[in-house]
């Protein structure tokens, strides 16, 4: 270690307490805050730092986490695909957890199905070059963070000539659905903590367009529980002095510009599409990316369209993860939370993922500390 | 989104891939995604098998400067 | 005899022939010697008795392999309950075509952690399945101890107790999670995997009064707290920086996004004492090589929460889930 | 929960949930509800101890299922050491996706079983592998039971004894065998697994001297008479056409060129008893329907000849063999 | 059942007994006879005949095992055709234990090979539908008995036009390896007794030759007990009388012509090998069949002729097969036998089943009701 | 060589097949290689699952009374 220890620097009690006492010092209007990254929700969480925040923040938990946000129909095509005992269905970590309209990817395996799991996109490589004879799918999820490996594995594949992979490409764009949420009237969002990994790879420069339409600070903010005390200092003081700009908090890892040499490597493979249905949103245009039609061969939507179902799955009647991530509703306003939508049956975006407002009131709900 | 964590860059491979350690866990990653290169002990941002990013060790300690004097000026304040 | 064959398993001469070559070569006894359908024992007290089957993969691993694992396991059981482990029986399933050589590394292994509580298997059964039926091998070992030390339950925890645990947490669960495929990260870290009996031993001839005990195995030391608080009907609370986590066990929780807590373990006690009991306890442990990290971690809070709560160093509180699911790498 | 999951093995919430809401639910008993990681027992005498996993394909047979059959296995281990069977132990390994109905139906077949001896499950475990690392399902019991008849034993056969058998041979091998892939035959025999206690029960009641007994399970009676004469160090002459067997079993035997003393039986047992009691043991056996084809088919001939012969109705002899390697159809 | 109960009709006691006491009484000189088929010598020694014959009577165990006589070569071939994880090798019964070279195909199995033991040969035809991305080849073997069910086999497959069948032909016939010992000048061999159901295929006429050639009586007999002593009975009667004829004791299903129909399946498919090598005697000419030109599409060792070895593997020096089965040798003689071989590790084709000589008296050795 | 067992025909098929019984034990087998025509109730002989001929009764019951001569004979023999 130098002189930076990137981890317990940025974790230190003392600091956080000395920056805790001056927000409650400082503050001087109540402020909604959305953390629009799942990483921030899960900071905030297991270091509990709302309880170290005055009353006045309260935090809105945004559609920022990859899981959450995938629509029933995208994964009912995972489903599809990964049927054929022709094919092998790669994807990353939990998302084989999540539940499509009627099974998950995870039950598939459990029956027989072949789908893998892996840490890194690039094992997608090696799961193809072990199984010639099998169509091997990468079913691509993530924010801009997790699109430039997915952009590496598309040129490692035509760089090495394979002809046995295929991307189903689910990767969605931070901005439009902030934008989605801020364009509802209703909408009771003060201010935003930005991404932290998504930003190292677009720059903060994204988030330009946010505060020039909405006068609302967005602070990129790393991870650390560090990094979330100073940003909401930060947020606190823009409101004080008046100003409403796009800071970085997250300096030793995030520039305006961002990473130049994956956004190029983006822009190659990949272009937006018309539109994307969100869950717990609904259809956003402009709010993700598609393989460019010259590289169609690779998509796996266009090489097995046939067999992909393409009509939309509504989410449930009674859910309000809408109104939840516009700041307006709570959890405990859904007449189905923690009856008929848990975390192991969820029934809307907000149950799924333990970063999801409703999974998160739901298993800590009973816990008096988060009523303070 | 986007789990990751800086790790310290062990051994750099002809191939554009280390291996970085992350507090004694070594992994061997892609470096085809820096913009810039990098040395045996310098700090990368790891997600997915993937370096993003050098950590920027004088921002960070200018950032730590900061929460220094926070610190200092609010023990200062409370009366020492 | 390279191989294990089907015909190992059938019954006939060749399973004779294993079971005599092999496992009476390194479970040799007496009482397993006489090779009768059941072993016959005196125990002339109290008996605890218990099970696990061991599916372990990778079979060898750092610090450890399966049949280290499937005696320490069953050891482990036995001891936390009070019981003096004495006789194990141990069954196992093996695929067709397993290197008769890792066989016996692995029952070498068995034979080398029993003698460490002086523990015998007196009962065995062998199954060979065709190829494809079961991964590489699976181990059964089922337990007998003599109950020395009664009353420990966990229903016991009241009030004040102190919750202790006897070395580092995640250690077992990051060796294996490490090897996983996909995963593939190296550390030089050993699973704690060991037999706790002398740990246990200690205890109670230091005269602590153990209120629970447990070896916080599958599901963690989550899984021993969140059960312990439903069994006894209180709140526990435990402080988060008290908890002994190795960095290369922080390292993996954070490059993977899991909390330590719900990582296995299979050398590691967590034990429930009273207040008074508390710095004898940890004096007790401490002096054993097999405790020497041991720390006070947290305590029982009070009647009718059955939750644990964690206390962040912050003074933040948060609630620590009781394990659920499988274990899967975070995205967010 | 139509599908049994990875996370139901994991040791968090849903393995909980498994096992309150289906083992709890049919296994039910004090003990095993204490939830400990031992059942702590009270058996005031000796102790016999055993262990069998059972991995047999199809789970699902004629007159049978692998549940009803992991607990007569154990029991009859129990019982054939002379011991009354008290309590066993239960380690499941699940393959995941396994269907839940099926489980519950093993489940429900095990409790059953059971019940026929008053036997308890005390304690037990539950893993679930990924799929292809286990087929379907594999069980293990572990059991212990009270000795109340001493001094049975492989090693006891004397000149004079003679040789009985319970019932036919070879039914539950012949069903298992029939449903093979590549044999599909059809027979209208059930396999005869059964819990064979109240049979020996009756014997113990009855004052017969018992010297060496056994189920011949795996192997058959050939294994346990080879077995016996080589412990016990003597010839042992069986008649032929005494030893009952079942057209249908005997009707696959020359399908495919197999013996009937090799195939396994899982509600049978062999007795040897002093030639006095030899009326008074078959009169017994005859009287309790699991004995009622009980016959008499040999004897032990004289010291020194570690053999079993067998005797053809034509009085001409050979030697029954040792079953040896996997059990395959004959091609001559 | 009708009038006749066709097994327990012909293992009746009182029969055998009789058919015993006769035999001793007529019986006027030794006669060494050789029981041509494995089938025939399982019945000897299940019901222990051989204690109800008198001294003069003495059997020489026959070739007529096909998985005893299996040169390792062939086998070698099954090893490497089921190297290949696109194939699966399909064969009957206990052939997966027979030892190659250096493995055995249940070795090879329990490694993971792709190797299926099948009961009928049509199964391979299920198999062969169930798998079409695999190459099944069903490693064939037998007398005149089981060829006509391999050449259905190859019907059903051009019938349906599969294209995925594969035969490796190890079809051997009966009169030549008898040929072939009885040339031997030394051959003590007086009388035989001939296949059951061999016969019931080829019909008793193929034995003529051998009875006009070497003047020794030749009985077909049934399989069951009284069957074989009659046979006993009718071959003492031949010396007695002077006779050497080929008679049929099994008339209830041999007759002289045989089964035309599967003879006629058998030329449609068949033709002579020049030769083949049988393991404990050697080169036998015009001693085993192989697929007609015309088919060798479905020939595996014509489409796999790369990869099979084809060099002959020579019997182990120390081995007498040859002599035992010429009724000159007895087991004890061979220097080897019950110490390197074994049943467990049979050096030579008299150790391989347990119908083979050495395995019976390695076997029943110790029992002295054999060695009256 | 060449394991075979008579067993009586149960039920015919259109297809060349038919369940045969083997003292209880059932079982499909071809007809396909039978060169004569059998009914419900004969006696065939059964190959790996191919019938290869029927079993005839008539010389089976000429061997019989050959035998029950060959009894009688040694009886009457052996002085009764
Ligand atoms: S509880 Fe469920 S249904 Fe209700 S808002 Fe939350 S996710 Fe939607
Ligand atoms: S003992 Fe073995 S080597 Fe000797 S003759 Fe017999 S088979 Fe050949
Ligand atoms: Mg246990
Ligand atoms: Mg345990
Ligand atoms: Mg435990
Ligand atoms: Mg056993
Ligand atoms: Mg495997
Ligand atoms: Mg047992
Ligand atoms: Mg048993
Ligand atoms: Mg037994
Ligand atoms: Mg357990
Ligand atoms: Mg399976």
């Amino acid at each position: 270690m130098g002189k930076v220890d990137f981890l317990k620097d940025f974790r230190d009690k003392e600091k956080i307490l000395a920056i805790s006492k001056l927000i409650k010092k400082e503050i001087d209007r109540p402020i909604n805050v959305m953390e629009v990254c799942g990483g921030h929700t899960h900071t905030i969480m297991k270091y509990g730092l709302k309880q170290l925040l005055p009353q006045e923040i309260d935090f809105i938990h945004g559609p920022g986490c990859p899981v959450c946000i995938m629509p029933k129909e995208r994964i009912d095509h995972g489903i599809v695909l990964c049927q054929d005992e022709k094919n092998i269905l790669v994807t990353l970590g939990d998302m084989i957890r999540v539940p499509g309209s009627e099974s998950s990817l995870a039950k598939e395996r459990s029956k027989g199905k072949n789908v893998k799991m892996v840490y890194s996109p690039l094992d997608v490589l090696k799961i193809a070059q072990e199984n010639p004879n099998k169509k091997v799918i990468y079913f691509a999820i993530g924010f801009e963070t997790t699109t430039p490996m997915t952009a590496s594995v598309i040129e490692k594949v035509l760089e090495s000539k394979m002809k046995n992979v295929f991307f189903h490409i689910n990767h969605v764009l931070v901005p439009p659905p902030i934008k989605a949420i801020m364009e509802s009237k209703e909408a009771k969002i003060d201010a935003f903590i930005g991404p932290s990994h998504v930003s190292v790879i677009t720059g903060a420069k994204i988030y330009k367009d946010i505060v020039d339409s909405y006068k609302t600070p967005v602070v990129v903010a790393g991870f650390e529980p560090v990094d979330v005390m100073e940003s909401i200092l930060r947020i606190v003081r823009q409101f004080k002095e008046g100003r409403r700009e796009v800071e970085i908090q997250y300096t030793r890892a995030v520039t305006w510009e961002g990473n130049v040499k994956a956004q190029n490597l983006i822009k190659k493979y990949f272009e937006v599409r018309d539109e994307f249905r969100w869950r717990g949103i609904g259809d956003i245009p402009f709010s993700a990316l598609k393989i460019k039609e010259e590289f169609s061969f690779l998509d796996a939507e266009v090489v097995f369209k046939d067999i992909l179902p393409n009509k939309p799955i509504d989410d449930h009647k009674l859910c309000i993860c809408g109104d939840i991530l516009k700041g307006i509703a709570k959890p405990y306003d859904c007449k189905v939370f923690g009856k008929a939508c848990k975390p192991e049956n969820p029934l809307g975006s907000c149950m799924v993922s333990s970063e999801g407002a409703c999974a998160a009131y739901y298993k800590y709900g009973n816990l008096e500390v988060y009523k303070q | 989104m986007c789990l990751s964590i800086p790790s310290r860059v062990e051994e750099i491979f002809p191939d554009e891939t280390a291996i970085v350690d992350t507090m004694g866990v070594k992994r061997k990653v892609s470096l085809h995604l820096l913009p810039e290169p990098v040395d045996v002990g310098d700090y990368v941002l790891i997600h997915v098998g993937y370096a993003i990013t050098k950590m920027n060790e004088e921002d960070a300690l200018e950032s730590l400067k900061i929460y220094e004097e926070i610190v200092k000026h609010l023990e200062e304040e409370s009366g020492e | 005899m390279k191989q294990i064959m089907l015909a190992h398993g059938g019954g006939g001469e060749e399973t004779q022939k294993l079971i005599k070559e092999l496992f009476f070569k390194y479970f040799n006894n007496e009482i397993l010697l006489s090779m009768e359908d059941s072993a016959v024992l005196n125990i002339n007290s109290k008996v605890a008795f218990t099970t696990d089957s061991f599916t372990i993969s990778p079979i060898f691993f750092s610090g450890g392999d399966i049949g280290k694992l499937a005696i320490a396991g069953t050891v482990n059981d036995l001891s936390v309950m009070g019981a003096k482990p004495l006789y194990l029986s141990c069954s196992f399933i093996i695929e067709e075509g397993f290197p008769f050589e890792d066989l016996e590394k692995i029952v070498k292994s068995m034979a080398e952690e029993l003698k460490k509580t002086g523990t015998l298997i007196v009962t065995g059964d062998t199954k060979v399945v065709p190829r494809g039926f079961v991964d590489k091998i699976f181990i059964n070992t089922s337990g007998l101890g003599k109950v020395v030390y009664e009353g420990v339950s966990a229903h016991n925890l009241s009030e004040g107790d102190s919750i202790i645990v006897s070395g580092t947490v995640g250690d077992h669960g990051v060796c294996i999670m490490a090897q996983r495929e996909g995963i593939d990260m190296q550390t030089d870290l050993i699973s704690d995997c060991d037999s706790v009996w002398t740990l246990v031993e200690d205890l109670i001839k230091g005269n602590v009064k153990i209120k629970a005990m447990r070896d916080p195995t599958r599901g963690g030391l989550s899984a021993v707290l969140n059960e312990w608080a439903e069994s006894s009907n209180v709140e526990i609370e435990v402080l988060e920086e008290k908890i002994p986590v190795k960095p290369q066990v922080q390292g993996l929780c954070e490059l993977l996004g899991l909390e330590p807590y719900v990582l296995a373990n299979e050398g590691r006690i967590v034990v429930a004492v009273s207040k008074e009991d508390t710095e004898k306890a940890l004096e007790i442990l401490r002096k054993n090589p097999l405790g020497k990290d041991a720390q006070l971690i947290g305590k029982v809070n009070s009647k009718g929460k059955k939750r644990v709560i964690l206390k962040t160093s912050y003074g933040s509180l948060r609630i620590m889930e009781p394990p659920a699911g499988e274990i899967l790498p975070r995205i967010c």
